[in-house]
Formats: C-alpha cells, structure tokens, sequence
C-alpha cells in the first residue's frame, strides 16, 4: 500500500548483504546452501519477495517454527470457543498448546466454551492395537459431559497417521451416533515444513465438513460479512468487530477468533469476506469466491494510517451509506490517534525495530511502528509463502535485511549488527534478546496484552511499545563495575 | 457440498439461557462427578506433560550441551516454549525437523545433518539427543545412528552425544528426565571409573525439579556442611542467569568432567525417587560409594532425613547454622500454624512435589484433603496413604490417582477446600472454586520468580508458610465486613 | 449529677441514614482533602513512634544487652509488645517502673533498685537505659544517676551501662535509634582506640531497620566479598532466634568486644542515613578508617552504589558471585517491568525506607506518587526530589513532608493509586481506596515473616518485585472477567 | 461458684512453697522481700486471696504490666466506637495503643467509627509552653472532620500532668463551644501502679461526665440490662448480646465494648446491670446501684458450665418467662456444647494450663477449660486487687500457684517446674514460651480468633485450643541431631 521507497541510514543493499553473508559463514557448507535464500535485502520498489520461502527447516538450527498440528490447533480449531477439541494422541500437544495462545473466548468454561485440554492420551497399547476405539468412546463421553458444546474436532498427533488409525471413518460414525459435527482433522505434526500446512489442512476440513451445513436464522443484509484470519489475541477481534460495526457492517461470522462453529458454517451467506491474516485463511476466502461467489479483501488494522486507509478500502465495496460512515468514524478517531502519537512519539521517533513473527504480522504491523515514529530494519516469517513476502516488500524499508524461518543464530547475528531498539518476536526469542539488554515484546501473543488491533488496539500497542523500550530497566543491564 | 458428515443442513439456534443455567449448574453436582468419575478413554486437562520435556531439562542441566529433539521442529518448540514460560528464561535446543518423508525412509539423514550443524553453530561440549513421537513409532535406531554419526563425521570423535528413547506415548516429563538423565551418566562415565579412587563427594539428584532455587538450596546447605558436591543435573543457573547485556547459550550445567567423574563419589543421593529410578538403579549397580533414595526434602521431617543422611554419610555433625536455621523454619512455623491448621488442601502434580506437599501440609495441621496424580503408580498411591495414616490430619483425606485436573474439578465443586496446590493449570479450578491457588509446581505460566524462591529444605519451609497464611490473611482481610477488618491478625 | 460539662440532656435520637451516606461521600471528596490538608494541630494516624522504641531496638542489637527502660512499666510494655508483634519473637526488657512519687523524688531509687535485680534476674552483659516522658519531663539525670549507681554497686564496676535521652517529644523512634545507638558505642570503645591498630573490617550501621533478613543479608555480602564485617547493632538473631525448645533470652546481637574494636575499624559505613546522623557525626570525629554514608541500599543502583563503595574501601574486585546476583535481580526487572510499569504507588514510612522504595519504583518505571512522610526533614525532601527530577516516572509525583495516614487517605481517595508500600498501619486507607498494601516499612502486625526476606540488595529487589507483581496478577485474575482470565500472565 | 476441692497429682501445698522459694532465690534481699507476699499457694476452699497485689511493680524485673492510660485507652474509652479518642500528649502512646486490642466496633471507619490514631503529638515546645491551646485547636478540627462523632475523650499522657495542663478547663469550654461531649480524662501513665488506676479513673470520668446526660427515647421495660465489662474482643459482645437476646432481655448498652457513648450515658435508666469483668468496671457498677438503685450481677460467660450457672442466676432477677426462657436455651445449646466437647475432650484430657491474664480472665476462663478436661495449674493476673484474688480462690483447684504481677523471670520458673501443655498469656510472654516449644495462646486478645464469649465462643475457644495444643508442629521443635 506504500508507494514511496523508504530508505533507512547506513543500510544499503551492499550493507546488508555482506551482513547475510557473513552470517551464513557459520554455517557448513550443505547448510549455508539451503539457507542463502532465505536470506535477502529488500527490494522494495520491486513488490515482490527477495527470499524464498515455505521450505524446510534446516536440521540442527534453533528454528522458530511450529507443526502442522500446531497450526490447526492453535490457530484455526483453537479459537472456535463453542467446540470441544480432542488431541489426538499422546498427552503432550494438547497440553503444550493448552491456553498458550491467548485466543480469548466468550462464554462459559466447560458449558458453553470448552478452553481446556482434550486428550486421549495414547499410551503404549494405543500405539500398538491402534486409537479408533478410544476415540469413539471418548467422543460419546465429550458428549456426554459436555451437552452443549456444538462440534467436536479430533486433530490427528503424528503417531495417528503414521499407525493408520482412520478418524475420518470414526468421526462420521459418531456424528450420526451423536447427531453432532464431530469433524476429523489430518494435521498430524510431520505434515508440511511448518505449522502453515495445518492452516491450510484446516481449511480444507471446514471446506469439507463445516461450510453449508448451517444457515443464519435471520434475514441477509447487503452489509454482512464475516471477520476473517483474527484470532481474537488479546481480545484483537472484539477489537475489530466493534469498528466494522460502527462503519455499519454487520459481522455475521469471525473466524475463528471467538469463533462459534455454526456461524462459521453459515459463512456462505454473507456478501463479503475481510481478511486480516492472509496465511493462515486465504484458503477458504479462495473457496468461498468459488463456490458461493463471495468476493474478499485483505485489510490491516494496525495503526491509523493503515486503518483508515483499510477502512476507506472497504468502504469502496459498498454503498455511500458505508462511505459516508467510515468517514464520520475517521474523523472522530483521528485527533484521539493524534493525541497518542503526541504522547509516545516524542520518546520512540526514530527507533529501531526488527520482527520475526507469523501469519501478518510481519508486513501488517510496520505501519503501526512508523506512525510511532519507529523504524523496521528487518522482518520475517516463521512459515511464510512467497505471496506472503511479496506483500511484505512494498511495506519494508529498502534494502533491509528480510530473512525467512531464520535460525537463532542468524536472528542474533542480524541483531547483532543492526542493534535494534526493540525486538518483536515469540516467547523462544524473548529472553534471549532480553539478556543482550535488548526490549522486546512477544509480538505473536502480544505479550499478554492487547488487543492490538484497531483504533482500540493502538493506544495499548503504543502504549506497550513505549513501556518495552523506554522502561528504566534497560539501564540497569550493564552494571558499572 | 461441504458436509462429508451427512448431518442434516440447519438454521442456527442460540442455546436457551435456562437450558445454559441449567448445565453450569449440573456440571458442579454430584451426578455429574460420577459421570466425570466414569470417564474411560477422554482425558481433560492431564496434569503432565510428555517425555521428551523432561528429557530437555535434564539435559540443560549439563555444562555446554544442546538439548537435540530428533522428531518434528515443531515438538522442539512445544518443550522450549514450556520452558521459556516458566523459568522466563531462553532454553536453547534444536531439532532436526523430521518431516513426511522420515517416516518413509527414517530420520538418519536428519539426525546426521542436524548434528553436523548443530556443532557448527552452537559449539556444543556435549549434544543430547532424545526422540519424538514420530522416530519412535517408525522405529529410528539410535545407537546406529549415532554411531554412524561418528563414523562419517557428522559429530566430533570426541563429542559425548547421549541418546535417550523418550515416546510421548509412555509415562510423562518425568520418565523423560530419568532416561536422559541415565543416558547422559552412562555415556559421560564410560571408562571412569578408577579402582581405588573416591573424589569424597556427594552426587546429589535433584530429580525432575523445575525450581531452580532447589538446586540453589542444596548447594548452600551442602557448602554449610562441607560436604563436596557434584549436583547431577545442575539447573540453577542454566534457568536463572544474569541479565547482563551478554546472553550466554550455555549458562550453567554440572560440568562434563565432574559428571564424569560421579561415578567415584564417595555417595549419590537421589531426591527425586519417582523422577529416577532407572538412573538410580543403574547408579547402584555401577557408581563407587553409597547409595541413597530418599523423598524429595519439603518440609520439615523429609529435610531432617536428608541432613541427617548426609551428617551419617560424611561423618560429619550437622552444623550449628543448620540446626539454627531448623529452628528458624519451626519457629515460622509455630507462628503461623493458626493460620493453617485445620485448612483443607487440594493438590495435584507430580509424584515426587505431591509427597513433599502432603508431608508439609501434615505437619502444618493442614489436611491435604483431594490428592490428585495424573499418572501415578501404586507405590506412590502406598507412600501417600502412609503419609495419611500415619496423622491425625490425614483422616478423610483422599488419593486419587490416574485422575485429570476435570476430575479435581469435581471434587472441588462437590467437596470444597480452602486452596489448592499445584501448577497454573489448576486456575482454572481455582477460579470456578473461588479459592487461591499455590504455584509450588510446574508449570507456572502466570506468575513471576516462582523458581526463584527454594521449595525444598528449611528455606522451603519457611517460603511455602508465608505464601500461604499470608495469601489466606490478604483474603480474610479483603473478604471480611468491615467490623473484622483489623490492624492485627 | 454527672455532668460537669454542664450540656444540655437529650433524648437519644440515631444519626439518619442520608446524613451518614453524605458524611461518607464527603470524607472522600476533593473538599474534605482541603480541610483535611488545613489540620494546624491534630494528627490522626502518625506513621511514626516515639524514640524510645527505636533505643530498644538498637539496644537488642548487643551481644548479652538488657534494654532497660527509665520510666513507667507501660512505656515498656508498649516498645516491647510493638517489637512481638512485628516479629512474632521474645523482646525482653525490663523498666524500672517509676510512679507518681517519681515525679516528686526524681527516679533515682527505681533505677538503681532496677538495675539491681536486672543484674541478677537476667545476667546481662550489658544494661541500655533509655528514657520515656517521664523522667525528661522532670529533668532526671542518667549521667549521675548511674554513676552513683555503679559507686553503690547497684551495677557491677566493670558492666558497661550506656545511657540515652529518648524524649518521646521529640522526633521519631529513629532519633532513638540513633541516640542510644551512639551512646552504646561511645561507652564500649572508650579508651579502645589504639594508635596504629586497624582490625581491617568494614563497620556496617544498618540504620533502624526492622527487618532482620536485611541484616543476614548485608553478612552474606560481605561474605562473598570476602570482607570482615562488624554490624553495629546487628538484631538478625535477636529476633529471629530458633525455635529449639530452649529460649535464649539474648539470642544474637554484635559480640561486645568487636563492637569495642569497631573504633579500630578499617572503615564504618552507614547505610541509614536519616537514622544515624548523631551516631555517625561522632563517628566520623572518633574513629579510625573511612567513614562512609549512604542510602539504604534498596533498588539496584543504590546497592551498585554500596557494592563499589566496598570494593573502593577494601581494594577488591566485586566478586563474580555479586555480579551475577546483580544479573538476576536486573532479569527479574526485566521479566516483569511489564507489570509495574506506570503504576502508581503511594508510599510513606521512614526517612531512610522512603528513600529506598522510591529509588526502586523508578527503577521500574512506576511511579512514586503521593510519597508521605509523617516526620521528616527538608533534607529528605531535597533528596528525594532529585530522584523524581532524576527520572520521566517521577513527573507529577509529589512529596508531603509530617503528613499523616489520614491525610494519605485524602490523597489515595481523590487522586488514586495502584498501591501502597508502607506499614500495616496503612491497610485502612487502602482498604476504603480498594488498593494492596505492600507491608515493606515497620510495623507489620498482621502478615507472617516480612521481616525474614531482605528488602535490601539484589535480593531484596527480586523479593520485591515478585511481592508486587504476583500480588497484581492475583489481582487481575481474581477480578478479571471469565473472557479475560487466561492461562498465562 | 465452685464448691468441690480440686485437687491435681503431684501439686501440694509443700511442692508449691517450695517452688516459690526457688523462684525468689534469684532476687536480691529487698527484691524478693518484695515480691514474696505476691507469689502463693491457692488455698481453694478458704475462698480468699492468697497473695497481696495491687502493689507497685518491682523496678528491673519483666512486668506484663501496662499503665493508667494503658487501662484508659485500651479498656475503657478504645471501645466506644462512636467517639473521637484523643491521645493527649506525645505520639507514641495512642500509636503503640492504635488497633492492638481487638475491641471490635461497628460502623464506617472515619464516618460513625473513629478506631483511629488521634494525638496532639506534643513536641519540645509544647512540654515548654503547655499543650492546651493545642489543644483547643485540634477540639475544633475533630469537630470540623468527623461531624458524627458524638463525642470526644481526651486522654492525658504522662507530661500533660507534669507540666501542669488544664485538659478539665479546656474540655468544659470546647464543649460548651463545640456542643459536644468533650470528656477529659486524666489518665496519666504514672498515676497508680497499673493499668487498673486507669480503668478506675475512666469510670470516675464516666461518673462525672456521661453518665445521666442522655435518655433513651424508647419507652422502658422490665427486661432492660446493660452489659457491662465485655469489651468485644474479637467480637465477644456481639455473641454474649445475642444469648442475653435469646432469653428475652434487652441490652440497652454495653460497656464499652462496640460502646455508644449516647446509650452509656442513659445506662441510669436500666433495670440490672450484668458486668462480666468485674475488675474494670465494678466502680459504675457500685456507683449505679448507689445512685440509681441498679442492682448489678457478676456472670461468666466461658464454657457451657460456667454460662449455664450465670443464666440461671441471671434469671433468678427476672420473672417465670425469662426463666422459662433459659431453660429452653439451655435445652437447646447443652447438646451442641456436648458435641463440641465430644470432639475436643478425647484430645485434651488431662492437659495442664497455665494463665496470666488480666481483668476477670484468670478465674473466668477456667471452667472453660475443665469443661474440655483440662486442669488449671497456676494462674495470675497483671493488675488485680484483693477482691479478684478472693474470687479466684474457689475456680483455682487447690495449692495450685497464684502469682500476682510475676515477672517473666518467675513465670518462666513456674512453667519450667509445671510443664504446662498450654500457657494462655499476652503477646510478651508467647514468643517466649513458644521457643521452649510451649503451646500457647495468647489469652488478652484471643490471639487473632474470637469471639469466645457465650455458646457461640465456646465452639471457638475448644477450636483454638485444641489447634495450640495439639498442633503437630511442636512435635517439630527438638532436631532428630
């Protein structure tokens, strides 16, 4: 969406370059080879990716990345609060991803939302004889314990697919047994290089056994559509919904953030579908225009400048009635969102920060830095595409550093030179980067805060992006003796 | 047409509100525990973790080594971020991100590649290497592996890399730490044992402790002792380094040739018996010197038995700053006791954390009244009824074992107490109970410097008797009416 | 008739209930704060004792020493009860239980007769006698009271028997501190000086602090710097004593000969500035070596600050050990700025705690609000004005030099805070504000072992932190709505 | 009340003399000559006192002993929740006396309740000019901040005697000014030996000051009594007020405990005066019934035993409905008692106690005891006079020790040769016996707990007993090395 090369002092294509090579020169010779391009300095006038992506990761390396069930676990099936979903196989993915992704729900725990940690727990005998059985009892027992919950998915851990246990079967069998969507999901955690393929495998799943199966009670509207790709991190999608509510769309479904599983069935209906996080759902966006003819649009909703730039962009898909309303709504947040810039930009403008995120956050939140002031002197993704990073090119400064599934290794080093003044990026990073003196934000669970998104989101970001790099403690690091 | 299940096309309902009271009502009732009670093959919120996790932090507590995941990049990441959440500290490991094609023609190239680089980035002393699910349901030979590994240069000749088979489908983190922690022993004293030779210290086994202020309190009272230490598996300082501008990837750990050179101790104690039985075993068999297993030191009596075996195994009388810092602990706890007397206790965790917990809370006069393990053992189930039986303030308390934090749930809703003591996890429970929540286990996800504060020996003591009367105190004195609202409590 | 004031009899009519509900509002309100402020001769809840409290303190800290109290029994009665109730331990003190006839005689006879059985009932190796009102009030002359005394032989030739005025009118219980303080070590280092002599140690003057971890915590220091320590009035074992079954009436306290041989001191720190300026004043003028004052070393930089001093004095290096403590304490302020970043907190307490919380807070990032002293100095403000000019958190924070309780009230109510970090004394204010109250300051009546974790040092700041940041976060989840309350904080 | 010689194994006239012996031995001549006539053997069915008391307390020695104003603030005028309660002089004694009684109020704290710190906090000057304009002053900011304080006592500290103050003058014309009850209360700690000087003092004050100056606005009834000497220590007047409710009579004040300085002053309307802790309030007790002709009753409400008797012999002064009344409720507790006692009696028969209180505590509470199967091995008070000793003669089982005024030297060598279970005592003397591994509980202040006044208390009071003596922490307190 920028059309103007930023250029940022003392980086240079040059600069950045000899800085990947020296980096990669740690490296064995097999290993620098899969790794060189991944690595690159922004072209941003190009628009499009100077790395490849969506590779395996290198072995050996402290890599950032999840699996495919961690991808449909903690970001597609997670969220849809109302769904009582079963890991299965052994104990430890369930618990691992057990409330550690801060996909807030509505509702009532264990009643009519169901945040807690399915298992059916393989054992040695499990692995042997095979699950099918205990999945079928377990699931009459969810039912059972859990009248209200709406669904239940049962995601496949790796040994389910590698012992030819067959859910799919399982799952129809209950679902008529029960006469509930029982859906089965194949992600188990060797599928794919990355958590994406779990985003992508889910989708097909809904594609499958959810969309269509459900209708809206009440009548359409020329204005409904459905949120999606927000997950409700932090409260992001309250966030969200409550501005496209108050431009006068009506958000028939989010997904899956808060998600409520007959909604997101029902999601054929609407006549537009918003996309925040392109990766992990332009899948059924793709399906949807397919099949039901429903168009879709990709957003941002992180700082003002994107904001209402997104706000306008989608005001384009409707009538003046919308048009005029999102210009009402930006001129009444405009002075708040100046009032913010004027409190933190004086002690954050010209700031430094690097990324390595997932999903859209890596391009989608540079805005919001910028219109803090800050400076993005390099970005990545754990488990991008090439679409990803072509969207990401226009949005980066020229000529700094873009690095795909980097290593710790490689994120030091690049850190190491770049010297940053805030480091956005996952729990695996943070306090490494806090040890080096560094400030640092989880910027995938925004650091148990949020939300993040929208006019709403970007006082707190603001807020937390001050509290992390001007905090007194950063001084205290080096001591003077 | 997107419904492969076949069910029937609906318009959507909303759940009547009566009908929601109605299940939120139920769901704390007693019918409901039964049904909860009669659950076979669903499994809700377990209270443990899989081996591998484990497997990681033994081998964090060793000098210079790179815990090596060989399965999916994905399982790395699960443990590591455990790890980082709870200590809120960086737990380097690597994996070599086996993928679909592994389970066609195994992970031996992986394993291969990933060492290779793995020595070239991180330069490690040692690499320890322990599976996930996927090598050990396709059968990954390790010992070949690895041997090949050498052979071919992937590894250095002289680099250790112990191995352990840790399937996530057998046994929780703790049987994990016991088999790395074997491994790691194994392979770091092959060929040092020296006829003759006794380095007169004390190996001490924390067991699967994930406090790293334990280590630090054994260390100190060892020091007041005199008594010379090598601490097997010594996290202290690799999950509780300095901020100091510089990260260092190998902070801490129990140096390789102290490791190496245990096996002539002159004795090794275990203090995490159900965390290593297979180490410890193996160590009777093989190490020099005495050997003793004894409960993990929480609490009062189970601290004395500790000093007491150490003061027997070196010879030595227990020095006065111990016996004053006994003292100390008792008197706290004679100062606080009204506080906790009579108090029911809900626990949950671990073995060896949940004897430490029932035998303080006897000792308090509490009664530690649903005992909760989620994969437990009949020894233990005996040990704890014998905790139990043998207090006046056991009676009516009782042990469920094999039983999930859904189940606890239940016996909190139906049964209540006055605090439950456990992991982050039980909050949930918690809130729905409206009682506090002592984060003595593992993990904590919610709060700060946990594992900064010693649970075990007299200190321990003296930490879990301020958590907890000063946490009931805050809630007397936030609940009360206003005209028992007082300066003194 | 029983009406000497001569008010006019009435029926009892009740306060109505509307005239009730405005009194409450109105005592909250920016109107009353006014009025409250406008106080020229009341004080309603003084966050400070008379001196004399503070003389027994100092007194407990000698090896073998009976505080003995020139005055009435209840005086002492008072002091000694304050002192259990913070402590939970024995505070042994006798007076000499002057009455009414005092006041015509003079207190003469009862001291000596006082002095007399104190010697044989209890055995002291020293006798502090410190004034309350009475005696000051007339005018009683210690000087040569106990000169006659020791002529008399009411008091052994040779048992040293310092002395301090400790008007209750005057000052706090830290100018008590300070003058018996002083006293104790002119009498025991009379004559001790030898020319030449150097005992090579460090003399440290904790000041009137009343926590006895801070004490361990400053030997522990010393300790791993390797520096040889006289703590002058050292109370960590007077009031902190086990619990063995044998009550040791001077459990602890500075070995009287090193507190002799403290003249010939290498070097005397104060690190209780405001609580020992007489002490060090004749220090400075008396004894050999350097002569050192500092703030309390609360917060990470006024500890750096008494870290280099030593060093610098001592010509050694800071220890590895010390540099890493630092690291931690510095990551623990790291990990968990997040949760005290931007709040606010009023503090009150003494001079030399005040300082300290302040320091810290900025440190954090929170702010030190409404900052109360109810006896304090000009100095005090200058001083602690320059750390809120010092930092971006101290902007729009305020200091109120002899205000009381009720005057926090005022402020709490209409400008509010996030909490309070003071004495126990302060929990009704923050009670009616809805806020916590970190019992840092003295006296703590109604939690269990405050004074067993230091305050001071790098240790105190990760208890600190971990105090106010998990009682934060109990706060979130306690209240937090259900779609808020998550797993990890 | 008592009329049986109890006799307790191994305790004799002899044995008790002689350890008395031994105890003074330490003193020096004058010192134990002194002290002597203080310290005897119980001689239970003389029902007389067997040692002198009300003495000046030895110099030098460890007195639990408090002062005049001790026994003024504390006892007396502390309880009366409804006043603002000046301590006049220095800072330090309203602050060492500030919320460390436990004599609960009811109210708004600050609004209808002062349980407040309130001082003139003399300094140098004020001793050299006087404090009574200072005085005057702070009269009149009380007034101004706390408009629902009915009144205002003001309470001397040692200098305003001294230095010759006229608190009485001030007093008189504030209140003409303020229209407020300003009492004055000279209450010096100097005066008198003890605390009790105090107590007297208040009732003198209470006689010259309050007493008759207010009118109860209900009409009167033949069941009207006042409660007199409960002080609501952990809430015991609301539990004794509530028995006294039960069988039909109605509390019109109570003194002080959750005192109404408005219903004490009408007290001269009252039919009967109950008073529990005859010590501090005998002399209103004595001064009503001389002036008003209200006739007053000493009762005991600790332990089933004891409050039976007392509700009997409360009911012999009323008519056949009050006594039908205690019957029925004597019915219906005796087997609630039973159960309490069922439950703790197995566990603390036989145990010895030992008890150095003050007020009416070291005889009152022994029947409590007893009724849990405890003996009374030695028992003191810190401030009696002749009368107590009398009464305490016949509750004490015989030649057990008395000691009056003992000083912590000699009740340590009482509980070293009587090796108590439980040593009920103030807060002075528990840290010092808990260290000797000694169960305690501190008896002035409930030791945190309460109420264990009336039925309701009892259940409480065997509670905490049994929680002291058989914690199993003191099995902790000898090291196994």
């Amino acid at each position: 969406m920028s059309d103007k090369i930023k250029n940022i002092d003392g980086i240079t294509k040059e600069s950045t370059e000899a800085l990947i090579e020296e980096t990669l020169a740690a490296y064995p010779e097999k290993g620098r080879k899969k790794r060189a391009p991944h690595l690159g300095a922004n072209d941003q006038g190009s628009g499009s990716a100077c790395v490849k992506s969506n590779k395996k990761t290198v072995p050996g390396v402290m890599s950032a990345r999840g699996c495919a069930y961690a991808g449909a676990k903690g970001v597609v099936w997670g969220p849809i609060g109302d769904m009582v979903h079963v890991s299965h196989g052994p104990v430890g993915c369930g618990w691992y991803s057990w409330g550690t992704r801060r996909n807030l729900v509505s509702g009532i725990n264990g009643v009519t939302q169901f945040a807690m940690q399915f298992t059916s727990d393989f054992q040695e005998k499990d692995i042997v004889y095979g699950g099918d059985k205990k999945l079928k009892t377990l699931l009459e027992e969810a039912k059972g314990l859990f009248p209200l919950a709406k669904g239940i998915s049962v995601l496949s851990e790796c040994p389910v697919g590698l012992i030819g246990d067959d859910i799919n079967s399982v799952a129809k069998a209950s679902a008529k047994e029960l006469d509930l969507p029982i859906i089965p999901c194949n992600c188990e955690g060797f599928r794919g290089v990355s958590q994406s393929l779990g985003h992508h495998i889910s989708n097909d799943t809904i594609r499958d056994y959810i969309i269509e199966t459900r209708e809206f009670a009440e009548p359409s509207s020329p204005y409904d559509i459905a949120l999606i790709g927000d997950y409700n991190i932090g409260g992001d999608v309250w966030a969200a919904k409550s501005l496209l509510e108050e431009i006068g769309l009506n958000v028939k479904a989010t997904w899956t953030g808060d998600g409520e599983l007959e909604k997101i069935a029902a999601t054929h209906q609407v006549k537009l579908n918003l996309i925040h996080c392109y990766r992990s759902m332009n899948y059924m966006c793709k399906v949807m225009e397919e099949k039901y003819g429903i168009p879709w649009l990709e957003f941002n909703f992180f700082g003002p400048t994107k904001i209402r730039q997104s706000l306008r962009a989608i005001a384009e898909r409707f009538d003046d009635t919308i048009k005029e309303n999102v210009e009402r709504v930006i001129a009444k947040y405009d002075p708040i969102m100046q009032a913010i810039i004027d409190e933190y930009k004086p002690r954050l403008d010209g700031k430094k920060v690097m990324l390595l995120v997932g999903g859209l956050r890596p391009r989608h939140t540079i805005g919001a830095y910028e219109d803090l002031g800050m400076e993005c002197v390099g970005s990545g993704y754990e488990f991008a595409h090439t679409d990803d990073y072509d969207r990401t090119a226009p949005e980066m400064p020229n000529a700094t550093v873009v690095y795909d599934d980097p290593s710790e290794y490689e994120f030091e080093k690049f850190a190491h030179a770049l010297k940053p003044d805030l480091i956005g990026s996952g729990i695996k990073e943070k306090y490494v980067f806090q040890k080096m003196g560094i400030p640092f934000r989880q910027m995938h669970s925004w650091d148990y805060s949020g939300p993040y998104h929208a006019y709403q989101g970007f006082e707190i970001f603001a807020r937390d992006v001050d509290m992390a790099v001007n905090s007194p403690t950063w001084k205290l690091v080096k001591a003077p003796f | 047409m997107a419904n492969l299940l076949g069910l029937e096309v609906k318009k959507i309902v909303a759940t009547p509100p009566e009908e929601i009271e109605r299940v939120k009502n139920w769901i704390n009732s007693e019918e409901y525990k039964e049904q909860n009670f009669a659950r076979q093959a669903l499994v809700i919120n377990p209270a443990h973790a899989c081996q591998p996790l484990g497997a990681q932090l033994a081998a964090h507590g060793f000098e210079g080594t790179l815990p090596f995941v060989h399965g999916s990049q994905g399982c790395a990441s699960y443990y590591r971020s455990t790890l980082n959440r709870h200590f809120r500290e960086p737990a380097p490991a690597v994996s070599d991100a086996m993928t679909e094609d592994g389970a066609v023609f195994g992970g031996q190239n992986n394993l291969h590649e990933g060492l290779e680089n793995a020595v070239a980035l991180y330069k490690p002393k040692m690499i320890a290497v322990f599976t996930s699910c996927m090598p050990e349901v396709i059968g990954d030979d390790l010992t070949a592996f690895i041997k090949n590994a050498r052979t071919k240069g992937h590894v250095p000749k002289d680099m250790p890399v112990p191995f352990a088979n840790t399937p996530s489908f057998n046994g929780t983190h703790i049987h994990g730490y016991d088999s790395m922690l074997l491994s790691i022993l194994q392979t770091l004293t092959e060929g040092k044992q020296v006829e003759g030779r006794c380095t007169g210290k004390l190996n001490l086994i924390a067991g699967c402790d994930f406090n790293t202020a334990d280590y630090r309190e054994y260390k100190r009272i060892m020091k007041e002792f005199g008594v010379p230490l090598t601490v097997l598996a010594d996290i202290a300082d690799s999950f509780d380094s300095p901020c100091n501008g510089t990260y260092n990837i190998y902070a801490g750990g129990t140096p390789l040739e102290d490791a190496a050179d245990s096996i002539n101790g002159k004795a090794t104690m275990t203090l995490g018996p159900y965390a290593t039985p297979k180490t410890f075993s193996w160590i009777k068999d093989n190490y020099a010197g005495k050997h003793v297993s004894l409960p993990m030191p929480m609490g009062i009596e189970k601290t004395d038995a500790m000093i007491m075996k150490v003061a027997e195994l070196f010879g030595k009388e227990v020095p006065e700053s111990l016996k004053n810092e006994r003292g100390r602990a008792v008197d706290a706890m004679t100062d606080a006791q009204q506080y906790m007397h009579g108090k029911k206790f809900a626990v949950y965790g671990d073995p060896d954390y949940l004897v430490g917990y029932v035998s303080f809370l006897l000792e308090m006069g509490a009664h530690p009244y649903h005992i909760v393990c989620s994969r437990g053992s009949k020894k233990l189930e005996k040990e704890l009824q014998g905790l139990l039986d043998g207090s006046m303030y056991g009676k009516g308390c009782k042990i469920y074992m094999n039983k999930d934090l859904w189940h606890l749930r239940s016996l909190v809703m139906t049964d209540p107490v006055d605090a439950m003591i456990g992991d982050s996890h039980g909050k949930f429970a918690a809130r729905d109970a409206n009682i506090p929540l002592f984060r003595f286990g593992f993990p904590v996800f919610d709060r700060v410097n946990m594992h900064r504060y010693p649970r075990i020996g007299y200190q321990g003591v003296i930490y879990m008797v301020s958590q907890i009367c000063n946490k009931f105190l805050d809630i007397k004195d936030e609940t009360c009416e206003d005209r028992f609202f007082e300066l003194m409590r």
